[in-house]
């Protein structure tokens, strides 16, 4: 390793690892790069430094050349929007720079490694959990369901609906009555569940899925304000902390931990750095948390 | 000579006015006809008409001989018909050449020609007596000098057929004489002139035929020489006007105003003067000497380099509007449209705006007080208004001029700056407005006029101050006054 | 004379169009609205559009008073979600510190705009995305980008209260605050000037008009109804967070104009806005209930704005 | 006559400050960041700025012209991704389709744009905003949500290609559009019309202007350089996608504005405007350069937006 114009008498050798994120404005985010910095904080001859892009690609390429400038020997990378970035990517990688990725997976160009969870195999699994639920509830696998995305046409999004979606496809009696986005927000989620609830009586939606938890505890609040709480089961999926309170008092039936993969991608990193193997995906195993493990349970953040 | 224009049956209605009535109005091929009428008598609706931006109700137009299709002012230059409308129409930003050829640039292959264009607007304007400075933005000229280039505007396109809306509204004699050298070459040379002015003397001296509307009517047309002054106002406003100057009865010659020293820097050179209570103290000067920078330096509109302003004896700081205000000074701004009025607002809220702290009953404006003052405004000023809601916008140039008069003789000033007050005031009511300035002279009020009428000048002032070149170069009694003196003041001599 | 008559029956026409030609837009909206979904018109779902409405209708009329003094005030949105923010996270430090604290944020927030924009001469433009970008980074940074979950207990009637049981306490709010700044705007001199400020700045600082001061007042009270439509969101959400006001200055902009406010300043009513307001609630409502697709949605909502905007403003042109 | 003299002499000083003072602030700012850190006058750093501003900086042109006449266009965003969606998705149907196909799609839609804008009387800013949601929805449903992948081999050069191996390729594009522009601006009729529109519409119209046709023609510009952009992009990232021009409006017009471009219309140059895009360049490289955390660096870049506005106005406002 060694930047290309580190000097290299000292010691041990400075390690630069830059970090580029999507953005710094979800707690997801946050919390990953603070588990990155944590990492990196016991190893002296390790830095970090961090970009984010403001949720616009143009500035996260940005914020990836600028860390280019300053030199660095290899590039964690957490992105939404991972098609555009790839180009970039390309070029670090011919530059000699290893690249993986942390928290969100993206196939398809020369990453070292990605650590993360896979939102695609977390949305079939939220596919496989409704069709459970409704068979249970209703003695075949059959129903109304209400699917919230996030920013439409956002990868993480599409993926997590879109996953659940092609589970559901081989169940023509499962309906999706509704779908629509909650822009991954609360404020969002509950207008917006305020009209699904007004269109759809008492009795005539039987799930809903949304594929964040900020939406989530949106929705339940929008049930509460409409009395109407309890009446169908409600999962979101990220696991954060209020998630896992509304578990606890019966109002969210499930959410599934989508853990910020900071420290496991930072082991990844070093390993990289170290010369050793590392696996081309490293999944961080999804975690279904319901009333039952919810005790026992951490947040994801 | 045939008819070149023709308009016939014109009515023209805005909501809830009917500015045209059933006009019928012709112009012969060479002529200078002048367009008379009061206030609102619906000249500029005529010709705008004419400009292609805006449409008769009902009513046919012909131009040499066929109905005139023009549909855009594009299509009316085209025909060779070039306006001078009677508000400033210029691009702030840009400088005095690319306004004059605006729309109509001179080009080299596909680029401006700008150093033709300099070279014809120089010759245009030299042709006119005036010096502009061709490279700063038009925003930062005088109004007379903005409407010098408006005219220029106008010469530039060779038109055949050249309609004036007040275009003298803002000058001086200087300006005008040169203005009407240029009228008279041009019906020479067989061009048609269409000219509206509120100053008898101009049509007497210019035009050939002149035709009178009233309120939206049509009154009639007469050759020049069939009529003079007294019987043409008898035309326009409908019976004799006696006096037009009240007499001059200034008694109190206390001091209120005295400015010694006031200096900033390329505009004011160390003016010193004093107003008393109860006079009118005319400032004369030819157009750029200076007079508007000094009204506007006393009343705080821009900061002032060096000197001392003295209210009643005692010195006074005055670093914006508000504090000449509270000190009890008025000023009727020169430029009605940019510095005068709020044109969104009604008529009674411009009238209002300034004194709207003093009619509040519990921090809410008293309706009624304000209808009151807006009423007797309009009662006392002769505004023409279907009602004090109007917009302001909508009304004529001379009533739009009132409103700011109104604005400004409704906050009972003890000092009072008009800029121009009539400009573009007929003359019925110029009668009354000088009435209104003797009247509040006589109850103590130092009425300041600046003006670039003469007779005006002559026939209401106290003392005259003439300025040149930002200096106070005389000053002259009423006794003493006539135009002759103040023009040698104004283009040279020292006392 | 008649012609005379004639004009005034038109004018009276051409007043009433202006007033009441945005409600007659509303009216037609309901009643294709209803004709949709009959779920439309239930009581419910029109408590719940006039909850829906009320945050983003008191940042909207505190951005009418900005527009209409010719200016735009983009860092509602930051401002809202700091306010927020600072809800929950006064909490500890009693009530009074939760309610007034984001009050008083807002506040000082939209004066700091008002005089940047008027002492330095500036475009509200710039400075307020500046102050966006500002007030983002504070509130992220005050928050370390996490969530500040819950509001005190003695505030939640704020934002989830119900009187009679029925109506959104939240719309009472923005019903009050509407006709509190419409009368501000109509019967004082301060609402005069506000709009004398916008249509001529020349003329009226030459009567005598404190320009600048109104000026700074009127970003002060969009600040300071951004903070207090904080307040609300937070005690609705039972949450303070640093996103809450993303995107809200377009919204609050949007529906000032199509209420009719010009956004070169000088003309436009409280009145309008609401109207705006009610038109983009209504129909996001609507292609909620009738389930439109996400991306479809959007090319409708754009659509729609568009369209009402051109309706709104026939009649003003037709006059002209 | 000394007077006079000054007069004159303050005047040329004004000019000139007008004219260099916004080079005398990129001077500064570079000065600054090359004292701050070393790496910034890295020849590899200096041209990865130029790259990173080029495609905003061409948006920012178009943009620019827009203000010119007093309007605003928001939808250049979503216009830059449609088009990048275009050159990814029309691929197959060879390399003209995939260059002009959104170039057309950016002319058509500015042309419709301006067209709404001029004959319904309408505020650019309402048309723009829901031709924003109207693009960004058409996107989504071009591409159902996903990013189009690979861009003709061919057209690669115009987002990758580097000049001497060196001198990214898309700079130049942005120097030579820039140049092509302000050109126009400056020496054509139509450029003179630009700001005469801005200045004073009505008195453009009476000088025989048409009006409409030149606003329209100017957001036809603003798309074009829009799709144009959109083409830079996709072959850039060798990707296509719908959400690709996020936020850029409000970028461009801040470039726009910093560079001494009035939203009133009527003043305002391109040179300003590459200025204010390379200050905001700069200023976001410098803050990744020098390692700012990313909440400090909204909070920096908004003060810095806001400074460098006050700044370059400072000499405007002495002179008035
Ligand atoms: N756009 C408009 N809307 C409503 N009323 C209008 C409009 N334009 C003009 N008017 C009215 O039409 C009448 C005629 O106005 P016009 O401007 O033609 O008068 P004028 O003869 O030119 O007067 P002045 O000597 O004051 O310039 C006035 O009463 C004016 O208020
Ligand atoms: N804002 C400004 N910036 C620069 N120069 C100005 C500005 N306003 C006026 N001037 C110049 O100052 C000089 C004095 O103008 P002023 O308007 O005071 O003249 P005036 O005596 O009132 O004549 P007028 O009859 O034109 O009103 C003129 O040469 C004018 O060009
Ligand atoms: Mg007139
Ligand atoms: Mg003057």
């Amino acid at each position: 390793g060694g930047s290309q114009d580190s000097s290299s008498d000292t010691e041990e050798e400075q390690i630069v690892i830059g970090l580029s994120q999507e953005g710094l404005d979800h707690p997801f985010m946050v919390t990953q790069r603070e588990q990155i910095m944590d990492a990196a904080s016991k190893y002296p001859n390790v830095s970090v430094i961090a970009t984010d892009g403001q949720n616009s690609v143009v500035k996260q390429v940005a914020g990836i050349e600028d860390m280019l400038s300053q030199g660095i020997d290899l590039l964690m990378v957490q992105a939404s929007k991972a098609e555009g970035l790839k180009q970039k990517l390309t070029e670090v990688h011919e530059q000699g720079i290893p690249f993986m990725f942390v928290g969100k997976p993206i196939s398809g160009t020369e990453a070292v490694t990605m650590v993360s969870m896979d939102n695609l195999d977390l949305g079939h699994t939220i596919g496989e959990y409704i069709v459970e639920v409704l068979t249970d509830r209703n003695g075949a696998p059959k129903g109304n369901i209400v699917m919230l995305e996030g920013i439409p046409g956002d990868q993480t999004s599409e993926d997590r609906i879109g996953g659940a979606k092609e589970i559901l496809a081989d169940y023509p009696d499962i309906k999706i009555i509704a779908q629509v986005a909650g822009e991954y927000r609360r404020p969002e989620a509950f207008n917006v569940m305020q009209d699904i609830l007004q269109a759809n009586p008492e009795g005539t939606i039987d799930f809903v899925y949304a594929c964040n938890g900020e939406m989530a505890l949106g929705v339940i609040q929008a049930l509460k304000d409409a009395g109407r709480l309890g009446e169908m089961p409600v999962v979101g999926l990220d696991g954060q902390k209020e998630e896992l309170d509304a578990i606890k008092a019966g109002e969210l039936m499930a959410t599934w931990l989508y853990k910020p993969a900071g420290y496991e991608g930072f082991d990844a990193a070093m390993k990289i750095l170290n010369g050793e193997e590392v696996e081309e995906f490293i999944i961080i195993p999804g975690q279904r948390i319901d009333a039952e493990n919810v005790d026992v349970s951490e947040p994801a953040f | 000579m045939s008819d070149i224009l023709v308009m016939k049956n014109i009515t023209k209605k805005f909501p809830g006015v009917t500015a045209l009535n059933n006009v019928t109005f012709s112009c012969k091929k060479g002529e200078v006809h002048a367009l008379m009428g009061e206030n609102g008598a619906g000249k500029s609706t005529l010709i705008k008409l004419l400009s292609g931006a805006s449409t008769p109700t009902s009513g046919e137009i012909f131009f040499e001989g066929k109905p005139l299709k023009a549909k855009t002012p594009h299509d009316v230059q085209d025909l060779g018909i070039a306006i001078i409308h009677q508000e400033l129409n210029l691009v702030p930003n840009m400088n005095a050449v690319e306004n004059i050829f605006l729309g109509r640039e001179i080009k080299n292959g596909q680029f401006v020609n700008f150093k033709e264009m300099k070279k014809r607007s120089q010759e245009i304007l030299r042709s006119l007596n005036i010096k502009i400075n061709l490279e700063v933005p038009v925003r930062k000229l005088s109004v007379a000098q903005q409407q010098m280039i408006e005219i220029a505007k106008a010469l530039s396109m060779d038109a055949s057929f050249i309609i004036m809306d007040e275009p003298t509204a803002s000058l001086t004699n200087n300006e005008i004489d040169a203005l009407f050298e240029i009228v008279c070459s041009l019906k020479e040379k067989g061009v048609t002139i269409i000219f509206i002015s509120h100053h008898l003397s101009e049509i007497f001296e210019c035009a050939d035929r002149v035709t009178v509307l009233k309120d939206g009517e049509y009154i009639g047309t007469k050759d020049i020489d069939e009529i003079d002054e007294s019987s043409l106002i008898r035309m326009m406003v409908g019976r004799e006007l006696s006096e037009i100057y009240p007499d001059i009865s200034s008694v109190n010659k206390t001091p209120i105003l005295e400015v010694k020293g006031l200096s900033r820097k390329g505009v004011l050179d160390n003016i010193n003067f004093t107003a008393n209570k109860g006079e009118v103290l005319g400032i004369a000067g030819l157009v750029g000497s200076g007079r508007t920078e000094l009204a506007r330096a006393i009343f705080g509109a821009d900061k002032i380099d060096s000197g001392v302003i003295k209210i009643d004896g005692k010195e006074v700081t005055i670093n914006q509007s508000i504090d000449a205000m509270k000190q009890g000074i008025g000023f009727v701004t020169e430029d009605r449209k940019s510095q005068g009025l709020i044109l969104g607002l009604t008529i009674r809220e411009n009238i209002c705006i300034s004194l709207l702290k003093s009619i509040t009953n519990k921090a809410f404006v008293n309706k009624y007080k304000e209808k009151e003052i807006a009423n007797r405004y309009i009662k006392s000023l002769k505004i023409a208004t279907p009602s004090m809601e109007a917009k302001a916008v909508n009304l004529s140039g001379g009533n739009q001029q009132k409103v700011v008069l109104g604005k400004w003789l409704a906050r009972e000033c003890r000092i009072i700056i008009l800029d121009e007050p009539t400009r573009g005031i007929d003359v019925g009511a110029k009668v009354e407005i000088y009435n209104l300035m003797r009247e509040l002279s006589n109850n103590g009020t130092a009425v300041i006029m600046i003006s670039s009428e003469l007779p005006e000048i002559i026939g209401m002032s106290d003392r005259v101050l003439v300025m040149r070149e930002g200096r106070i170069n005389g000053e002259l009694t009423h006794e003493e006054v006539t135009e002759e003196k103040i023009l040698e003041y104004a283009m040279g001599g020292c006392n | 004379m008649e012609e005379i008559n004639n004009k005034k029956n038109s004018m009276h026409l051409g007043t009433y169009f202006e007033k009441y030609g945005m409600l007659l837009l509303l009216l037609v909206l309901f009643v294709i609205c209803s004709l949709i979904t009959p779920v439309f018109l239930k009581p419910g779902n029109l408590l719940n559009i006039a909850r829906q409405i009320s945050i983003i209708g008191i940042v909207s009329i505190g951005m009418t008073l900005v527009i209409l003094t010719g200016g735009i005030d983009l860092s509602v949105g930051p401002i809202l979600a700091c306010g927020a923010l600072l809800v929950a996270g006064l909490k500890e430090y009693g009530i009074v510190a939760a309610f007034v604290g984001p009050l008083i944020f807002g506040l000082c927030a939209g004066l700091l705009n008002g005089t940047v924009i008027t002492k330095f001469k500036v475009q509200p433009f710039i400075v307020t995305l500046g102050a966006m970008s500002i007030y983002t980074g504070l509130g992220l940074t005050y928050s370390k980008g996490h969530p500040i979950i819950g509001t005190p207990e003695m505030l939640r009637f704020i934002g989830q209260g119900k009187v009679f049981g029925v109506i959104p306490f939240q719309a009472i709010l923005f019903i009050s605050v509407a006709i509190i700044i419409a009368i501000i705007l109509k019967y004082t001199p301060f609402g005069r000037y506000t709009y004398a400020i916008g249509g001529n700045p020349e003329a009226s600082k030459l009567s005598g008009i404190n320009v600048d001061r109104v000026t700074i007042y009127i970003y002060g009270l969009s600040g300071l109804l951004a903070g207090f439509a904080g307040i609300i969101m937070a005690t609705h959400l039972n949450v303070g967070e640093a996103r809450l006001g993303t995107g809200m200055e377009m919204d609050a902009i949007a529906a000032a104009v199509i209420g009719g406010t010009s956004l070169k300043g000088g003309s436009g009513t409280i009145f309008g806005t609401v109207i705006g307001i009610l038109v983009i609630g209504i129909l996001s409502n609507l292609l909620n209930l009738i389930n439109v697709p996400s991306y479809a949605q959007m090319i409708f909502k754009g659509l729609i704005i568009v369209v009402a905007t051109v309706l709104q403003g026939l009649h003003d042109k037709k006059s002209v």
